[in-house]
């Protein structure tokens, strides 16, 4: 947080605020003491920046920086990072870049460690539970109200802000089936009585009902192989009548035979979407070049392993499974290339942003580093067309990116890359630059080639803190963590303990991360708790 | 022009260009090295029918050749770049590879090359292995007796084919004679091969036939026997023979240098005539004029 | 003509030099060379705060004294030379696609790491990892020759893909480890767990050597292709008798945990 | 704290405390289940229940020694001077280093970290003494692996590869890996196998089903002769005159591996730190990856130090390599036998150390120890050791887990958060490392200033 009475006016652009219906606007923002304000002195340091592009702060839904399979890749690729190296200066510390955040609560203490040293942004991060054995207990049992507070300790007890499924069902089969996975989502999972679509479906109503600020976080079954949109869709019907996100939904869109060649299923897919509010998803786009798988779906990376790559499988104990492995996406491959226009198609036939939102699954589709890019692919159909010259071209003629000319507007990328994950997550004070929001603002310098603009920021506010100042880092500043809190009957603890006695390897009352772990923090309101701001937007 | 006894027919000798490589043979032996050239030189007379002209150029001591075993060079010439990748290719891999303990090197140092250890390589079925040393690659493909190493790519070079000098006697033998002497001449000229069996035509030709599909057929302007039938008989009377020698080079330095002792050689021998094979000087871009040849020496 | 370059100031702690190369002080006069940047531990120090410099920037380079504490010589180098009458330091030759460096001493750890052409020549000894991949890296030297004349430490050509690593010394423990194709010939006997890991690739050895369980004997031959790289040691300044010339030699095929193509040969006699 | 209390027994004597489900940081098993009971008056834990022979004594021995918090030269000192001074080393050394860091919670390693970014340095964990050859071989064969819970309820199959936990992690058989009852794991000790390799006879042995024993120094041969078994393709019919092991009991040993339903390597230092180091971890990691085409297989190092799992992991965080990492250009860099510190020393490369936590007069090579004795060294350690007693400033700290708190890494990748059981007189590592930090930056930034 910037110090009491610092005070800005930033002045002349042209803002893109569409949680507030602002579109190109010319008019100023103001800024005191971290917070977007309607007045301000005249002490105020004064930014001019006519004909410059005024959004705020980008907000990604999806996106793994830290915790411990970031740290496993990290560690893994030592030749990933050596040639790409950055040098500390006055204000940042050095580091080294790469392609290199769910969490399996057992670790959350790791995460949130991490976070302390991920400077400028704010963060929070997913627990992931679609595995938790004790969960599953519950369910087998149909204790649909244990259920939900069981979660809701969850969630409390590793300080997470929303909950994360991933190959719901599949822990089982990889662990106790010699390296199995779900195939379909109406198998039985082998000790409970249940199916992945069951356990999905349950997940999905609990958190809507505990009111937590982002709906269940889905990483559906049967990732990656052709002719997973069916299963895409099951989820998604399953979900009916309650929010869920779904994840990546690039990865679960395809069509075609399983164990053939990848077809395009993104028109099922959005047409869903497009019909359901009770949907929001994010792309999980696909760019070329290097990557690293890196997914707490375990068998996943197993399938995608080749010959002898360096791969890692990590167990985590009744919660979660996760495999790690470097990865390249090559524009001649059809697979490839097909996973890169299933991406663009959904971004182009979507007909609600607010719903439909930015990510590269950071780094297993593409680095984080990739988005300015992928912004000029939305927005350049010429570009588009030059990209799509240079990729596969089986590929190309079995989808149908050719046909689409949709660009996107200033507008409806402020929508993807903030407006609309802040909606989705919850943070009322962010993704906005209304009055009361907080003063996370990113200023462009408005360029025809959106990749060069988007690349590097003229301008970056933090809190209402200037991080950037003409393209360059002048100020530090340390993020804040964010979770959320939602209600539960704490008799559920005297449930889950003995459970722990027996089935984990710590101790029940060293698994919560406790307060002191928090520094600078924020707990996101729950739905129904009147404090959060009431929805904006189109 | 007289040269001694032989009178030399101011003429010239009509060439075209070729394409040329050098092949290094080597083997344990001798023996082996000279059996494996023997059959890498066989049916190798004549673009005409055999698709390429090859022949032994030298042999190789064995402190000269790459692998420092016994060695033959041969050379091998054909119409094009590309022929020359498959004759080299067809020959190395019937009748290198399969003679016992040969290895097969390219002896052009050239900037120009063509495929083919790259195609022979697929004999290996996949066990083959390749080596890069000194920037040189080659392959080492697996066989019954061992190993069989050969290079990647040979370098080929422009080159020049059917130099030619007509030995004109009036006795069969006498042209024969001074036909060989002029073989064994000119084959010591680095850089030149003499295609036919021992270097001598019995049967030159001439371009074209009154048969459709005959490319060559006899050529009657030098048929003794036809003489007193054709009225372009270029023999003068009393010539009971002539025999050709025809002569490949790598480059025209060395051809008219092969030429030129073939010339001497003949007259050494006392042969009546030697003319050389022209078509008018419409068929090929070289043209060696006899008595130029003489006196540039 | 070259540029003479003579250590004058023993380093204290060691330097980092990646400029001692033909490209990076080609065309520069004597005092550009001096005023070349280098890291003397944390330190940006310049070249003449420890060399004197004779001569302007030429593509030949001369490094006098004992700089086995200066690394990254060479480093980068596409062509030129650069000559080293002393010893040199780690990294030495890191990366270079061209060119010849030629040390009369010592050289350290990592000579010639990701190279992918030219030639380094050492007359001494070499330390360890000599040919190899870094950390992590899959795959290690690219091509390029590396000549070492001395005795070499563990993991020589570690990884390698191409180019031909020879050592007229001994060799240390897993000559060639992971190799995924080129040549190693060590003349003077090596360690254990030669070729562990190896997919394809020819290491070859004058004197016995202890093999793994996963290498099968196959034969023995008077491999010619050897006969080939011998010749070519020989012109490079090793000493080659006939008896390795012609002889006779033990090959293993290995590794079977991979894909069993790679070989090991081992001198057997005459 | 709701695990603190004053028990019914102990209400007459108010300076008795109770402190349940502490964390025992001895090894690392970071055991986290002790109950200690702890007298306030003199400063001792006179009862720690759950704990191992090795805990025991690591609770029970401790005291708060009489002992100058901070001194120079052997001469006691206030802490500020010595932290100035300490500052003053770093700032002006070319090549200074860090080393330890393993018996330091996560907080003081992320200090230490930013300290040589700032000074330019080289950090270095005792990673590179233990595990640092796996640290290597995971980056070139990555690794299947498990938190240790997952042993407990799923492993039917144990293999214990160069290590005797009986002696050294009293409690890893016990308490994780081979009785306890597992969700899948019904009857414990009973419903797995459990094989131990080793050179000799330890005195794990009687816990396990089966031993192997191993030429000494032929951990590698075995290991590669196992994953050509595994992988169905032959082996030199010689396989028992090389590593001391028969052709049938190998056969068996494959047969068992891939039949199991979850199985697991773990492995210590009888074959990291063996002739072959890395490439020993690599074949071990290998092998167990390679073992996943036919069933689950997991593998894990036995880690020696309490929280030597969370160096790797802060370091690993703060710079993206997990040990041996240098600063000088400005930029990390990864480059083990370089910037690995008895590497180092040996060579003679640096010149001023900051030793945390660690004794590395005591247990380095020769060579690495004359060089030590040249050099200005800073040591931070819970006791007097033989690196303090010959360092230029030497700080006293309090002992982690006992009087400290913070977060610990298990073997596995677990944090866990330590619960101390009494204060001490001693600052912590995290508190000195952040004075010096804060004198460093004071530094650069008059040079800074000085040079404009």
């Amino acid at each position: 947080m910037a110090e009491n009475g610092t005070e800005l006016r930033i002045k002349g652009g042209k803002v893109y605020d569409p949680a507030n219906g602002i579109d190109g606007e010319v008019r100023d923002v103001l800024v005191r003491d971290g917070r977007i304000v309607d007045k301000v002195s005249e002490k105020a340091r004064t930014f001019n920046i006519p004909g410059m592009v005024v959004m705020p702060g980008g907000i990604d839904i999806h996106c793994h920086i830290a915790g411990p399979k970031v740290n496993l890749s990290r560690k893994l690729q030592p030749e990933d990072h050596r040639l790409d190296v950055h040098p500390g200066t006055d204000v940042t510390r050095s580091g080294v870049g790469g392609v290199t955040p769910s969490v399996p609560p057992l670790a959350a203490r790791h995460v949130i460690e991490e976070f302390h040293d991920t400077p400028v942004i704010d963060k929070g991060f997913y627990v992931l539970l679609g595995n938790n054995m004790f969960l599953y207990d519950l369910l087998k049992q149909g204790r649909k109200q244990d259920f939900k507070d069981a979660i809701a300790w969850w969630v409390t007890a590793a300080r997470a802000a929303s909950v994360k499924l991933v190959n719901a069902g599949s822990d089982e089969f990889w662990k106790g089936r010699r390296n199995e996975n779900v195939t379909d989502v109406n198998e039985k999972i082998d000790p409970f009585d249940l199916t992945p679509l069951h356990a999905t479906a349950a997940f999905i109503e609990a958190v809507d009902e505990l009111n937590m600020p982002h709906p269940a976080h889905i990483h559906c079954n049967n990732l990656g192989h052709s002719g997973n949109f069916q299963t895409t869709l099951d989820t998604m019907k399953a979900a009916e009548g309650h929010r869920a996100h779904i994840a990546h939904i690039q990865f679960h869109s395809y069509a075609g035979e399983l164990g053939k060649r990848v077809q395009t299923g993104s028109e099922a897919i959005i047409d869903y979407i497009n019909t359901h509010e009770n949907i929001t998803t994010d792309i999980g786009m696909v760019m070329f070049g290097k990557a690293t798988a890196m997914t707490a779906d375990a068998p996943l990376t197993w399938m995608l392993r080749f010959k002898d790559t360096k791969w890692i499988n990590a167990d985590t104990e009744c919660e979660s499974g996760c495999g790690v492995m470097p990865f390249e996406y090559q524009d001649t491959n059809y697979t490839h290339t097909m996973q890169w226009a299933i991406g663009l198609e959904l971004f182009l036939l979507s007909q609600d942003p607010w719903r439909v939102m930015f990510s590269t699954d950071h780094p297993n589709g593409a680095s984080f580093r990739t988005y300015p890019r992928l912004i000029r692919l939305l927005m350049d159909r010429g570009f588009r067309a030059e990209m799509m010259k240079q990729v596969n071209q089986k590929a190309i003629s079995n989808c149908l990116l050719p046909q689409l000319d949709r660009e996107y507007s200033l507008y409806e990328i402020a929508i993807i890359t903030r407006a609309a994950p802040a909606r989705a997550l919850g943070l009322a004070n962010k993704g906005h630059l209304g009055v009361g929001a907080d003063a996370d603002i990113t200023i462009y310098t408005d360029d025809e080639n959106r990749e060069r603009m988007f690349n590097a920021p003229r301008y970056v506010i933090k809190a209402g803190k200037p991080i950037i100042e003409d393209h360059e880092f002048v100020d530090d500043h340390i993020g804040r963590f964010l979770h959320t809190e939602p209600e539960y009957d704490s008799a559920i603890e005297d449930q889950i303990r003995p459970f722990f006695d027996d089935y984990y390897s710590i101790r029940f009352n060293n698994y919560r991360v406790d307060a002191s772990y928090l520094h600078d923090h924020e707990v996101i309101p729950l739905r129904n708790s009147g404090n959060g701001r009431k929805k904006k937007g189109k | 022009m007289r040269v001694g006894k032989t009178e030399v027919v101011d003429t010239f000798a009509e060439a075209f260009g070729m394409w040329g490589a050098r092949v290094i043979i080597t083997a344990d032996t001798k023996n082996w090295a000279r059996a494996a050239a023997q059959s890498f030189t066989g049916f190798a007379t004549s673009v005409i029918r055999c698709k390429c002209e090859a022949a032994v150029e030298c042999e190789i001591s064995d402190t000269d050749t790459p692998d420092l075993r016994p060695g033959i060079s041969v050379l091998l010439f054909a119409m094009s770049e590309k022929d020359m990748s498959a004759r080299l290719v067809e020959r190395i891999g019937q009748c290198v590879m399969t003679c016992p303990t040969t290895a097969c090197y390219n002896g052009l140092e050239n900037g120009t090359t063509v495929p083919v250890g790259q195609r022979l390589r697929f004999f290996g079925d996949g066990h083959q292995i390749a080596k890069v040393v000194g920037g040189r690659k080659f392959w080492r493909i697996p066989i019954m007796g061992g190993e069989f190493l050969v290079d990647d790519v040979f370098g080929v070079q422009p080159a020049i084919g059917g130099g030619n000098l007509l030995m004109l006697g009036r006795s069969g033998r006498t042209a024969l004679r001074a036909a060989s002497g002029a073989a064994d001449a000119m084959r010591d000229v680095a850089g030149v091969f003499l295609p036919f069996p021992q270097g001598v035509v019995g049967s030159g030709s001439k371009v074209g036939s009154r048969y459709k599909g005959m490319i060559a057929s006899t050529n009657e302007a030098y048929c003794p026997t036809l003489r007193g039938r054709v009225e372009n008989s270029a023999l003068p009377e009393g010539i009971a023979a002539v025999y050709e020698v025809v002569v490949n080079g790598l480059d025209e330095n060395a051809l008219r240098e092969a030429m030129r002792r073939g010339i001497q050689a003949a007259a050494e021998r006392g042969v009546d005539y030697v003319s050389a094979g022209n078509y008018g000087g419409t068929l090929g871009q070289y043209k060696f004029h006899l008595y130029e040849l003489l006196e540039s020496n | 003509m070259h540029t003479e370059l003579e250590l004058t100031t023993a380093p204290e702690v060691p330097i980092e030099a990646e400029c001692l190369s033909p490209a990076k002080i080609k065309g520069l006069s004597q005092s550009g060379i001096e005023h070349l940047a280098m890291m003397h531990g944390n330190r940006k120090v310049r070249v003449g705060d420890f060399f004197r410099v004779t001569g302007n920037g030429q593509s030949s380079l001369r490094l006098e004294g004992d700089l086995s504490r200066v690394k990254y010589i060479g480093a980068g180098m596409k062509e030129g030379e650069v000559r080293v009458n002393g010893s040199a330091g780690m990294h030495l030759g890191a990366g270079m696609s061209g060119g010849v460096i030629r040390v009369s001493g010592d050289a350290s750890d990592w000579v010639g790491p990701e190279m992918s052409g030219g030639r380094i020549e050492v007359m001494g000894n070499a330390g360890h990892m000599v040919g190899s991949a870094y950390r992590g890296q899959r795959v290690g030297i690219m091509g390029g020759e590396i000549l070492i004349h001395g005795n070499v430490k563990n993991e020589l050509g570690s990884a390698m893909r191409r180019g031909l690593i020879a050592v007229g010394g001994q060799a240390g423990d897993f000559v060639g480890v992971n190799m995924r194709a080129g040549t190693i010939v060590v003349m003077g006997g090596m360690g254990i767990r030669a070729g562990a890991g190896m997919v394809r690739g020819s290491i070859i050895s004058f004197e016995p050597v202890e093999l793994l369980p996963t290498f099968t004997y196959s034969c023995w031959l008077r491999p010619t292709f050897l006969r080939f790289y011998l010749c070519h040691l020989g012109q490079s300044g090793f000493e080659i008798d006939d008896d390795h010339m012609g002889g006779r030699y033990r090959r293993y095929c290995g590794d079977s945990v991979e894909e069993n193509r790679g070989e090991i040969l081992v001198f057997d006699s005459r | 704290m709701s695990e603190t209390k004053t028990p019914e027994a102990a209400k007459d004597e108010p300076n008795i405390r109770i402190v349940e489900d502490a964390t025992c940081t001895f090894c690392g098993c970071v055991c986290d289940d002790m109950e200690l009971t702890v007298d306030l008056d003199a400063n001792r834990i006179t009862k720690a229940k759950n704990a191992c022979v090795l805990g025991r004594a690591w609770f029970l021995q401790h005291g708060i020694e009489d002992h100058p918090q901070a001194m120079i030269d052997g001469r006691e000192v206030p802490l500020e001077e010595a932290m100035d001074e300490a500052a003053r080393i770093l700032h002006e050394a070319k090549f200074p280093i860090t080393y330890g860091l393993s018996d330091s919670p996560c907080e003081a390693q992320r200090v230490a970290v930013a300290i040589n970014d700032l000074v330019l340095g080289n950090i270095d964990t005792t990673t590179s003494v233990c595990h640092g050859p796996s640290g290597i071989a995971f980056q070139g064969v990555g690794e299947s692996t498990s938190t240790l819970g997952e042993v407990k309820n799923r492993a039917d199959l144990v293999i214990y590869w160069g290590g005797n936990p009986a002696e050294s992690h009293p409690r890893h058989f016990t308490r994780y890996t081979v009785t306890p009852k597992g969700r899948y794991i019904p009857n414990g000790k009973k419903d797995r196998y459990v094989v131990l390799i080793d050179v000799r006879k330890t005195p794990s042995a009687p816990v396990a089903d089966q031993l192997i024993r191993v030429k000494p120094g032929r951990d590698f041969e075995l290991l590669w002769a196992l994953r050509a078994l595994v992988r169905g393709r032959d082996v030199d019919p010689d396989i028992e005159k090389i590593t001391g092991v028969s052709r049938e009991v190998l056969d068996e040993l494959v047969e068992r591996m891939k039949n199991c339903n979850f199985g697991v390597l773990f492995f210590g230092m009888g074959l990291t730190m063996t002739r072959g180091r890395h490439f020993n971890s690599g074949a071990l990691l290998a092998l167990a990856t390679d073992l996943n085409k036919y069933t689950h297989f997991v593998a894990k190092p036995v880690r020696g130090h309490g929280n030597v799992t969370g160096a790797d992991n802060v370091v690993s965080w703060q710079t993206g390599y997990p040990f041996g990492v240098n600063f000088h250009r400005g930029y990390p860099r990864f480059n083990p036998g370089e910037y690995t510190t008895v590497d180092l020393l040996a060579r003679g490369d640096a010149d001023a150390a900051l030793m945390i936590a660690t004794d590395p007069a005591s247990n380095f090579p020769k060579r690495a120890i004359e060089h030590l004795k040249k050099i200005p060294v800073i040591s931070l350690d819970a006791k007097p050791t033989y690196t303090s007693r010959q360092a230029r400033v030497a700080f006293m700290v309090a002992t982690y887990g006992i009087n400290t708190g913070g977060t610990v890494y298990r073997m596995d990748d677990v944090p866990i958060t330590l619960r101390p059981a009494f204060d001490s007189p001693f600052p912590t590592d995290e508190e000195v490392l952040t004075g010096i930090h804060t004198r460093l930056k004071k530094l650069r930034a008059n040079g800074r200033k000085k040079a404009a």
